[in-house]
C-alpha cells in the first residue's frame, strides 16, 4: 500500500472549514453587524439642515419620537400622537391582513392537501402573487381601485352593485381597506406554502389512528392535524408579521401613507422621516423601535406557537 | 366481541387491484394470522375490515351487520399499527385516553380502564411520558395498550412487532399470546415474519397478489402446502424444488427422472400422481427433512457435493451441488462435520416429501396426504 | 473638486453678467450636461419641447435623468453631499432653495436683469438670495377659480361670489340636492390649500426672522372652512378629493364653483359647451385677494462641472419663447405676464381666462423656508383632524406652532 | 365490476368524483375543494387579467368609461413605448445584472457555508447557525439608514474613497445582506438531506474534501442550488424599497422603479404602467409557472426547518 | 493485501468514550467479523480504520505502515456502508469507476476491471442504469462491487446487509462467502446478526462498551464464551442463566443449590470450580441443549412446568417454569408434542454446560474447557 505525500491537498483540507466558512461570516459581519451598529449610532444623532452636520442629541430622538411634543418639550408620559396614531394604523394593517391571509390561506391550504388531481396546478396558479414584484402588485391594485376606471368600481357598477364611484383610496378607511386587500392578495400563497409543507408532515397513519379511535373530523383536526402545523404556524406568522411590519412597498406605490396620515405605518414614516425629510437620526430610532418590537413579537410567537409535537 | 366475514372482497386502486376478491372468515374469539410476502394486500385487507379504506366490490360482515359503508369510527374495532402511530403530543395516558374520550365514556371509567390496562401492560410508571420517551418496546405497548383500553369487538394488528428488535420480539410475542388467552378478543394479524405467524395464529392465511392461497391452522398449512408458492413461502431456508419426469419404472414403481438421478416415489403418492405419469413434476422436501447419510440406504439417497457450510449455532445449513446439477439446502445438526468439497449421500425423509405441477403450482398430493392424516 | 469653490465665488461676483465666461479652464462650453427632473418627462411635454428646442439652437445634448418625485430631493441631498458632480441641473420646486442654498450647493445663475425682470417680483423673491439668483423660474401652477355659468345663471346670480362671506352666503343656496356651492382641491396637498388661504386671509406661515406666525390667520381660514362643512357648502367626501377627482366632479358637473390648479380651465373648455365655464378672480378673504403659486424652475449645482453650459440651459429654458411654448405645448401657465399678450397664446386661450392667470400670477404669494417638508408634515398632520373638525382649530395650530418652533429650535433658526 | 367508458364517468374518475371506491362524503368534499380552489385561483388571478389587458389597450381606452374587460383594440404600442420613449432597456439591463450578480454570491458562499454547517462540529457552529438565522429577523427597512450612509459614503477600505450611491453594486452588497443568510439555511437543511455516507464514500474512494464536495456532493445538490437561486433571483429582481433609497439614475435604477416612476404627482399613466409593470412580472410568472417546485421546497427548506 | 493491527485505540467522543483501549489483529486474508449490541462503537473503530474518524489514542498499523496519520484518500481501503452510500447521480458503471478514476489508474485499465468485476457479480446489464433504478439486493452488489473494483489491501464493511429482507440477506450472505474465498482480501466486518457473524467469520470479535470481550473463531467462541455477555450475546433464544450456590455433595461431588432444585456439577468441573466452593455461582446452558425427558435419568434433571409453546417450523421454543420459579427456555425438535402446563424433565447436556462468576461475569471454567477440547 501507498502513502500518498501530498501536502498542498492535505493543508487545502485542513483548511476547509475557514476557507467556507470565513468569507460568509465575515460578509455577514460586514453586511449585517456593521449597518446594525451604524444605525444606533445614528439613532443619537441629529442632522442639522442647515449645517449638515450630524450633531449628538442623546435620547432626544427616541423621546421626541414617543412622547408628546407640545410645549416644545418632550412630555414624559404623554405618548407622540402621531406615535400613537401610526402605531394603530400599523396594527390595523398588520393585524387585519395577518389574520385574514392566515385564515385563508389556512382553508385554501387544507384543501389543497386533499388528494386532488392537479394539485401541482393549483399550487403554480395560487403561489404567483407572491412571486411578483410588490411595487407591481401594489400599482395593480391601486389601478384595480382606481375610483373613475378601476376594475373594482367598474365591476361594482356593471353588476349594478353601486351607482357613484367609491373613491376607495382617497377615504382613509377604505384606503386602509384597499391595502389589506392587496396585502392579503399577495401574502396568502406565503401562507399557503408554508402550511402545507407542515400539513405533508402530518403523519398519515395518525389520522387513521384518531379515525379507529372515534374521532370526528373536528377533533382530528385539533388532535392530529394542529399539534403538526405548530411549528409551520409559527414560522408563517412570523415571517409574514415581520414582512408587513418592514412592508414599505405596499403602501408608498398604493397610498404614500395618505390620505392625510390614515395610513402611514411604521415603514412609511421610518421612509418617510429618514428620506425625505432627510432626518436619519430620526429614522435610526424609529428603526431601532422597529427592531425591538420584532424581536418581542418573535420571542411571544415563539411563546405560543414553539413547542413542536415530538418534544418533550 | 364479533366474528368477521369477508365475502369476495376486491379494493382497486387506480391500475392496481391490491386485494383481488378474497372470502375468509374469521372465527370469533378466533387468533387469525394474514402472511404473505411485501404487496400481497395484507395491510389492504386490515384497512377494509378497519373502514379505513371503502370496498370496491364484496362485502364485509362484522358480527351481524354488513358494515361495508360505516367509517372507521362508527365500527367498533381497535388497530395496533406497524408503526405503533402513537401520538407523539400527548401522554402515553392521554393516548390511551383519546379513544375512550371520543366514545363519550364516562371519566371515572376511563381512568379506571387505562389504569388496569396500564397494569396489565406493565407499563405504569410511563403513564405520563411522551412517546418519544420510551424505548421501541415501551411503545410497542402503549400501542396495544390504546388498542386494548377500549374493548373492541375486534382487534387489528399489522405487523406491530416489526420494528423490534429479534429479543424484544420474542417477548412481545409471547405477551400478545397470553393476551389473546386472557381477553379472547377476535384478531386479525398481519405479519411477514413467518415464526411469529407459526407461532401466533390459532388459523393462518397465506395470501399472494391479492388472493388467499391457503388458510389453516399453522402446523398444518405448514406440513401440508396447497402449492408451491405456500411451500416455498414458508419455512426457512425454504423448501427445496427439483424438477423431473414422473416414470413408472420397471419394478412397477413411480420414479421421477431428475436428468441424471432418479428419486423413488414413495408407494402412498402412487395414487395420487397416477395421472401424471409422463409429465413434469416437482418434487418438494424442506432443508430439515434432509438427513446425510454417508454410508447410505441405497434407495432414495442422492449423492451430492457441499459447497457452503454456513454453521447458525443452532443448525448448520449445507449448501449442496446434486449430481444433476441442481442446487439444494439442507439443515443438519450443528455437530455434523462436513466441510467444503465434501461428497455426501442425501436422504430425503418420505413422510415429508411434496409433489407439484411444476405449470400451475399446485400441490398433486394435498388431497391424498391429507386424507392419510385423518385416518391416522 | 477644487474647481468648484473657485466658480462659486466668480458667480457670485458676476451677478450682471450672462454668465458665459464663468470659471477656469471653461473657455469652451461642455457639449452635454446632465439635468435631473423630477419624474418622468413623459408628464412634462412642454419642457420635453423646450429640452429639443435647446439641443438644436445650442448643440449641447441634455441627458435627461427621471427621479421619482418623492425622492428627488434626497437624491440630490445625497449627491452634493458628496459633492458629486454627476447632476448639472435639476428642476424642482422653489420650496426646497431655502435648504440647498443654505447648504452651499447651489451656484448662482448669474442671471442679470434682463432676464430676470420679466418675472413679477413675487416670483423673483422667492428665487433669489442676497441678491443672487438660484433659480430661474421655468412654469407655474396656482389657484384659480372657476364657476358653472350656466348653473349660476339658473340660480339667479349673474356673478361669483366675491369674497369669503359670499362664498358662505351664496353657497348655501347654490348647494342643491348632489350640487355642493364650492370645492377646492385637498387630498394629500391640505398644506398647499392651507397656504393658499392662509394668503387670502393676509397671514404668512413665517416672518422674516424664521418665527412661526400663522396661528391667529390660520384659525380664521380653518374657522371658514368650518363655515363651509357646517352648511353644506363642501361636498361630503371632500376629504377625499385629489385634484383629478375634484376636476371630473366638477366637469360633471357637480360643483357649482371651484378653487383647483389651472389647468383645470383648459379641461372644462375642452369638454363643456361654448360659454358654460366661467372664470373669476379668487375670493377674497380678510384681508388679500392672494393665491399660492408652485412655481417649478431650474437650478444648477455648485458642484457641476459644466457649470457654463447648465446655466445656459437654466436661462434658455426660462427664457420668453420657452415660457410661451411651455404653455402651448402642455398648458403649463407661463410665468411671464407678457407672454399672455402674445397672439399664438391669445388665439388657443379666451381672454378672460388669460386675464384671470395673469391676475393670479402677478398675485400669487409663496414662502421659502428651511426643513420644508417637515414643517408641511407637521403642518398637515394638524390640519387634517382640524379640516375634519375632529380638532379644534386653535389647539390644532398651536399643536402645529409649537412643532415647527421646535424643529428651528434644533436646527438653530430661533 | 363494471367501469363505464363514457368520457364523463373518465373525467370524474381522473378527479376521483367517483363514490364507488371511495366514501361518498369524500368524493362530495372533493368536489367541493375543486369548485372553492377553482373560484380562489379565477379571484386572484383577476387584477394580474386586469392590467395585463391594460398594458394592451391604447391610453385614450384606458381613460375612457365604461371601462372594458377585453381590449377593444388590443396593441403591442405600450410596450414599444417604454422601450423607446423610455430607457427600459437600461432598467433591465440594471435588474438582470444586479439579480443575476446577486444570486451568484449568494449561492457561491451560501453553498460553501451551508455544506461546511451542515457537515462540520465546528467551533461555535451552533450559534454561528443561530446568528445567520437571526439575521433574517432583522426587518431591512429598520436598516435604511445605516445603508443609505454606508453607501453614499462608504468605510475606508483598499484606498476606495468614491461614494457607492447610485451604482449596481450598492444593490447588490445590499441584496446579499437579505439573501445570503437564507441562502446559507436553505442549503445547510438541503445538505443535511444527502446522506454524509456519500462524502465518506468519495474519501474512501480517494478524494480530499474539496474533491468530494464538489465531484459528488454539489452535483447532488443542484435542487437546492436552483430553489436557492431562485428565490434570491426573484427577490433581488422585485425589491423595491431599497434600490429607491440607493439609486437616482437609470445607470443604476432597477425595473421596480421605472415601474413606479409611471406615478407622477397627480396623474398616473396606466397604459404603459400597466406594460412595464408585465414587464417586471415577467420573470416572476415564468418562475412561478414552471420552477413552482423549486420555489415551494425552497421555501420550507428555508424556512420550515427548524 | 495487507493485515492491519489496532493496538490500544482509543476514540472519544466530547464525553462519550466510542472506543475504549482495543488492540485486535487481523491477518491478512481473514475475515474478522465485529459484533456486539448497538452503540458498542463497531462503526466507530471501523471509520477509525478507514481513516474518516482520527483516533485519540493508540495505534492503526495497515500492513507495514502506521497510519494514524494518513487521510482516508491515502489509505488504501474500500469501504461498503450500511446504506450503500452510492452516487444517486452517477450510473452503476460510473459508481464503479469513480473510485479508480481518483486514483489515477489508466482509462484501459478502469474499463477492463470494471467489466470483470460486474462479471464477477452479474450485474453486466445493469452497467447503465443509475442506483434508483436497482433492487436492494442490486444495490447492494454494486456496493460491493465499487470496492471489490479497488482491489484495495483492506475491505471495510459496515452491516452492508441490514437493510435487506430475510431471503435476500440468506443469498448476500453466501456471495460474500465465495467473493472471498476468491479474491481473499483481508476484510473487516460489522454486523449485529448473529448468524451473519456465525457464517461469515473466520475469526469473530465480540465488542461491548468500546472494548474487546473476546475475539476468536465463531464455533469457537459459541460454545467457549469468556464470560455471560459473550455467552449472552450469541445464540437466540438466548442462553439461560441459573445462579445457585456452589456446594460439595456427600458424595464429594459438586452441586449447584438452585434454592429449591440442585445441579450436579459434572466431574470434569470440580478441578476448574474447586476455588468457588461455597460461592454464589451461574451455570449457563443453551436452549437447544436442553432435551425434555419424560421418563428421566434422575441425575441433572430438572422438573418444569411448560407456560408457552412456540412452534417456529423447523424447531419449538418451550417457555419453562423450573420448580425453582426460575424461567427458562428450551428449544426442542417441532414434532415434540407438549402443550400448555404439561410437566416435564429437563436435561441439560454435559458437554455445554458453562459456569460463571454472577458478579464479574466471568466464565469460571473456559481455561479448562479450552485445554480439554484440545487434548480430545
Ligand atoms: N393507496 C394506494 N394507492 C395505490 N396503490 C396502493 C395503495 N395502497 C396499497 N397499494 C398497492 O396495493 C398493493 C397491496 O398493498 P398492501 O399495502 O396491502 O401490501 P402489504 O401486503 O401490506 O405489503 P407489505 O408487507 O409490504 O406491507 C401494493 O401493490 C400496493 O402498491
Ligand atoms: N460523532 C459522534 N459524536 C459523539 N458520539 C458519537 C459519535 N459517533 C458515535 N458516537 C457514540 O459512540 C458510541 C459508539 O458508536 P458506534 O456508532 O461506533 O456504535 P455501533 O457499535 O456502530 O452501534 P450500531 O450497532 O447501533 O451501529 C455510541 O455511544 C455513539 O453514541
Ligand atoms: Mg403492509
Ligand atoms: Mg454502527
Amino acid at each position: 500500500m501507498s502513502i500518498e505525500k501530498s501536502p498542498l491537498r492535505r493543508k487545502l483540507d485542513k483548511l476547509f472549514v475557514p476557507l467556507t466558512v470565513g468569507p460568509t461570516l465575515l460578509w455577514i459581519a460586514a453586511i449585517i453587524v456593521y449597518p446594525t451598529a451604524k444605525l444606533l449610532f445614528s439613532s443619537f444623532q441629529f442632522r442639522n439642515p442647515v449645517t449638515n452636520e450630524m450633531e449628538f442629541v442623546g435620547l432626544r430622538n427616541f423621546r421626541r419620537l414617543i412622547f408628546a411634543r407640545e410645549g416644545g418639550q418632550a412630555a414624559l408620559g404623554v405618548f407622540n400622537p402621531s406615535f400613537v396614531s401610526i402605531t394603530t394604523n400599523t396594527a390595523i394593517y398588520v393585524g387585519f391582513s395577518v389574520s385574514i391571509s392566515f385564515l385563508l390561506g389556512l382553508g385554501i391550504a387544507l384543501l389543497l392537501d386533499k388528494d386532488l388531481k392537479g394539485r401541482g396546478w393549483f399550487r403554480t396558479a395560487v403561489i404567483v402573487p407572491w412571486i411578483l414584484p410588490y411595487v407591481m402588485s401594489g400599482l395593480m391594485w391601486r389601478w384595480m381601485f382606481q375610483s373613475d376606471f378601476g376594475a373594482i368600481n367598474g365591476a361594482l357598477q356593471r353588476l349594478g352593485i353601486i351607482s357613484g364611484n367609491i373613491p376607495f383610496l382617497s377615504d382613509g378607511a377604505l384606503a386602509m381597506v384597499a391595502l389589506i386587500i392587496a396585502d392579503v392578495w399577495v401574502f396568502t400563497p406565503f401562507i399557503i406554502i408554508i402550511l402545507l409543507a407542515g400539513l405533508q408532515n402530518v403523519p398519515e397513519q395518525l389520522y387513521d389512528a384518531a379515525e379507529v379511535d372515534g374521532a370526528s373530523r373536528w377533533s382530528r383536526f385539533w388532535n392530529v392535524t394542529y399539534p403538526f402545523l405548530k411549528p409551520s404556524i409559527l414560522v408563517a406568522l412570523t415571517i409574514r408579521i415581520i414582512f408587513d411590519i418592514r412592508a414599505l412597498d405596499l403602501v408608498w406605490v398604493m397610498t404614500q401613507g395618505g390620505p392625510g396620515k390614515s395610513t402611514e405605518v411604521w415603514a412609511s414614516w421610518l421612509y418617510r422621516t429618514a428620506q425625505v425629510f432627510n432626518e436619519p437620526g430620526s429614522g435610526a430610532a424609529l428603526g431601532v423601535v422597529l427592531l425591538a418590537v420584532t424581536f418581542a413579537i418573535v420571542a411571544s410567537l415563539y411563546k405560543i406557537f414553539g413547542e413542536s409535537p415530538y418534544q418533550a | 366481541m364479533a366474528h368477521v366475514e369477508l365475502t369476495d372482497l376486491v379494493k382497486q386502486f387506480d391500475d392496481v387491484t391490491a386485494v383481488d376478491g378474497i372470502s375468509l372468515n374469521i372465527p370469533d374469539e378466533s387468533f387469525t394470522v394474514l402472511v404473505g410476502p411485501s404487496g400481497c394486500g395484507k395491510t389492504t385487507t386490515l384497512r377494509l375490515i378497519a373502514g379505513l379504506e371503502r370496498a370496491t366490490d364484496g362485502e364485509i360482515r362484522i358480527g351481524e351487520n354488513v358494515v361495508n359503508d360505516a367509517r372507521a369510527y362508527e365500527r367498533d374495532i381497535a388497530m395496533v399499527f406497524q408503526n405503533y402511530a402513537l401520538y407523539p403530543h400527548k401522554t402515553v395516558r392521554d393516548n390511551m385516553r383519546f379513544g375512550l374520550e371520543q366514545h363519550d365514556t364516562a371519566e371515572d371509567i376511563i381512568t379506571e380502564r387505562v389504569q388496569e390496562t396500564a397494569e396489565l401492560l406493565q407499563i405504569e410508571e410511563l403513564l405520563d411520558r411522551r412517546p418519544s420517551e420510551l424505548s421501541g418496546g415501551q411503545q410497542q405497548r402503549v400501542a396495544l395498550g390504546r388498542a386494548i383500553v377500549r374493548d373492541p369487538a375486534v382487534f387489528l394488528m399489522d405487523e406491530p412487532l416489526s420494528n423490534l428488535d429479534a429479543k424484544l420480539r420474542v417477548q412481545m410475542r409471547a405477551e400478545l399470546n397470553k393476551l389473546h388467552e386472557e381477553l379472547s378478543t377476535t384478531t386479525v394479524y398481519v405479519t411477514h415474519d413467518q415464526v411469529e405467524a407459526m407461532t401466533l395464529a390459532d388459523q393462518i392465511a397465506v395470501m399472494d397478489n391479492g388472493q388467499i392461497q391457503q388458510v389453516g391452522e399453522p402446523t398444518h398449512v405448514y406440513s401440508n402446502p396447497r402449492n408451491m408458492f405456500v411451500a416455498g413461502f414458508l419455512g426457512s431456508p425454504s423448501m427445496n424444488f427439483l424438477e423431473g419426469t414422473l416414470e413408472e419404472s420397471s419394478a412397477g414403481k413411480f420414479e421421477l427422472d431428475l436428468g441424471g438421478a432418479t428419486h423413488n416415489v414413495p408407494d402412498e403418492f402412487t395414487d395420487a400422481l397416477e395421472p401424471y405419469l409422463g409429465d413434469r413434476v416437482t418434487l418438494g422436501i424442506r432443508p430439515e427433512n434432509i438427513a446425510l447419510n454417508q454410508d447410505g440406504v441405497p434407495a432414495n439417497v442422492h449423492p451430492a457435493a457441499v459447497e457452503v457450510v454456513e454453521p447458525q449455532g443452532e443448525k448448520t445449513v449445507l449448501e449442496l451441488e446434486l449430481d444433476t446439477g441442481q442446487s439444494i439446502k439442507a439443515a443438519v445438526d450443528p455437530d455434523t462435520t462436513v466441510e467444503m468439497g465434501d461428497a455426501v449421500n442425501l436422504r430425503f425423509d418420505r413422510d415429508s416429501l411434496q409433489y407439484f405441477d411444476p405449470a400451475t403450482g399446485e400441490s398433486l398430493t394435498y388431497d391424498s396426504k391429507v386424507e392419510r392424516q385423518a385416518t391416522v | 473638486s477644487g474647481g468648484s469653490d473657485s466658480s462659486t465665488e466668480d458667480g457670485s461676483g458676476g451677478e450682471s453678467s450672462d454668465g458665459a465666461t464663468t470659471g477656469t479652464g471653461s473657455e469652451t462650453m461642455a457639449d452635454e450636461i446632465v439635468f435631473y427632473n423630477a419624474g418622468s418627462l413623459e408628464f412634462d411635454p412642454g419642457t420635453e419641447a423646450n429640452i429639443e428646442r435647446f439641443e438644436e439652437e445650442t448643440g449641447i445634448s441634455v441627458e435627461v435623468n427621471e427621479v421619482p418625485w418623492s425622492n428627488l430631493k434626497t437624491s440630490l441631498t445625497t449627491i452634493w453631499r458628496n459633492q458629486d458632480s454627476t447632476v448639472d441641473a435639476f428642476n424642482g420646486p422653489t420650496w426646497w432653495l431655502a435648504d440647498f442654498v443654505s447648504s452651499d450647493w447651489l451656484e448662482p445663475l448669474g442671471l442679470g436683469s434682463d432676464h430676470m425682470g420679466k418675472f413679477p417680483s413675487s416670483l423673483t423673491d422667492l428665487v433669489q438670495f442676497d441678491g443672487q439668483t438660484y433659480m430661474a423660474p421655468e412654469f407655474g401652477k396656482w389657484g384659480s377659480y372657476l364657476y358653472d355659468q350656466q348653473y349660476l345663471n339658473e340660480q339667479g346670480f349673474d356673478a361669483p361670489p366675491d369674497t369669503w362671506d359670499e362664498v358662505l352666503s351664496q353657497g348655501e343656496q347654490l348647494s342643491q340636492g348632489d350640487k355642493s356651492g364650492f370645492a377646492f382641491t385637498w387630498s394629500g396637498k391640505s398644506v398647499f390649500s392651507f397656504k393658499q388661504f392662509l394668503y387670502q386671509a393676509g397671514g404668512q406661515l413665517f416672518n422674516d426672522s424664521y418665527e412661526p406666525v400663522f396661528v391667529e390667520e390660520g384659525t380664521e381660514v380653518l374657522e371658514f372652512f368650518n363655515g363651509l362643512r357646517e352648511r353644506g357648502i363642501i361636498p361630503d367626501g371632500m376629504s377625499s378629493l385629489g385634484e383629478g377627482g375634484i376636476g371630473d366632479n366638477f366637469i360633471a358637473g357637480q360643483y357649482a364653483t371651484v378653487e383647483s390648479w389651472t389647468p383645470l380651465g383648459s379641461r372644462a373648455i375642452d369638454e363643456w359647451e361654448e360659454g358654460r365655464i366661467g372664470s373669476a378672480k379668487p375670493p377674497k378673504g380678510p384681508e388679500s385677494r392672494a393665491t399660492f403659486q408652485d412655481t417649478n424652475g431650474i437650478s444648477v449645482s455648485a458642484f457641476s462641472e459644466r457649470k457654463d453650459a447648465a446655466k445656459e440651459f437654466a436661462r434658455f429654458m426660462t427664457t420668453r419663447a420657452s415660457s410661451k411654448n411651455n404653455m402651448l405645448v402642455e398648458g403649463n401657465p407661463a410665468v411671464v405676464p407678457e407672454v399672455y399678450e402674445d397672439d399664438e397664446v391669445q388665439s388657443e386661450y379666451p381672454s378672460w381666462l388669460l386675464e384671470d392667470m395673469r391676475f393670479n400670477l402677478e398675485n400669487a404669494q409663496s414662502e421659502t423656508y428651511m426643513a420644508q417638508p417637515q414643517v408641511d408634515d407637521y403642518l398637515n398632520e394638524q390640519l387634517t383632524p382640524a379640516l375634519l373638525g375632529n380638532k379644534d382649530p386653535e389647539a390644532a395650530l398651536n399643536d402645529a406652532y409649537s412643532n415647527i418652533e421646535r424643529l428651528y429650535q434644533d436646527i438653530g433658526l430661533l | 365490476m363494471s367501469t363505464k367508458k363514457s368520457p364523463l364517468n373518465r373525467l370524474r374518475r381522473s378527479l376521483g368524483l367517483e363514490t364507488q371506491n371511495e366514501w361518498p362524503s369524500v368524493a362530495r368534499e372533493r368536489l367541493l375543494a375543486y369548485g372553492l380552489l377553482a373560484v380562489y385561483v379565477l379571484v386572484i388571478w383577476f387584477p394580474i387579467y386586469y392590467i395585463f389587458i391594460t398594458s394592451l389597450k391604447p391610453s385614450s381606452e384606458v381613460l375612457s368609461l365604461p371601462i372594458t374587460f377585453l381590449p377593444q383594440d388590443p396593441t403591442a404600442q405600450n410596450y414599444v413605448d417604454i422601450f423607446t420613449n423610455r430607457p427600459f432597456d437600461n432598467y433591465t439591463i440594471n435588474s438582470m445584472i444586479v439579480a443575476t450578480t446577486t444570486t451568484l454570491i449568494c449561492i457561491t458562499l451560501g453553498t460553501v457555508t451551508g455544506y461546511s454547517f451542515s457537515r462540520f462540529d465546528f467551533m461555535g457552529n451552533k450559534s454561528l447557525l443561530l446568528s445567520i438565522v437571526g439575521a433574517r429577523m432583522i426587518p431591512p427597512i429598520a436598516l435604511i439608514v445605516p445603508f443609505f450612509q454606508i453607501m453614499s459614503n462608504p468605510p475606508l477600505v483598499g484606498g476606495f474613497t468614491g461614494s457607492l450611491y447610485d451604482t449596481r453594486l450598492a444593490l447588490i452588497l445590499t441584496y446579499t445582506f437579505f439573501n445570503l443568510p437564507f441562502a446559507v439555511w436553505i442549503m445547510k437543511n438541503y445538505f443535511d438531506g444527502i446522506p454524509e455516507s456519500l462524502d465518506e464514500q468519495a474519501r474512501i474512494d480517494g478524494c480530499s474534501r474539496w474533491e468530494a464536495f464538489v465531484k459528488i456532493i454539489l452535483p447532488m445538490a443542484k435542487p437546492g442550488i436552483a430553489a436557492t437561486a431562485i428565490l434570491a433571483f426573484i427577490f433581488s429582481w422585485n425589491e423595491f424599497v431599497f434600490a429607491l433609497v440607493l439609486t437616482s439614475s437609470e445607470q443604476a435604477q432597477t425595473l421596480p422603479i421605472a415601474v413606479s416612476l409611471f406615478v407622477a404627482d397627480d396623474f398616473v399613466d396606466w397604459a404603459h404602467l400597466a406594460a412595464g409593470g408585465m414587464i417586471a412580472a415577467l420573470p416572476g410568472i415564468l418562475f412561478g409557472l414552471f420552477f413552482q417546485q423549486y420555489i415551494v421546497s425552497g421555501l420550507t427548506q428555508g424556512a420550515v426547518k427548524e
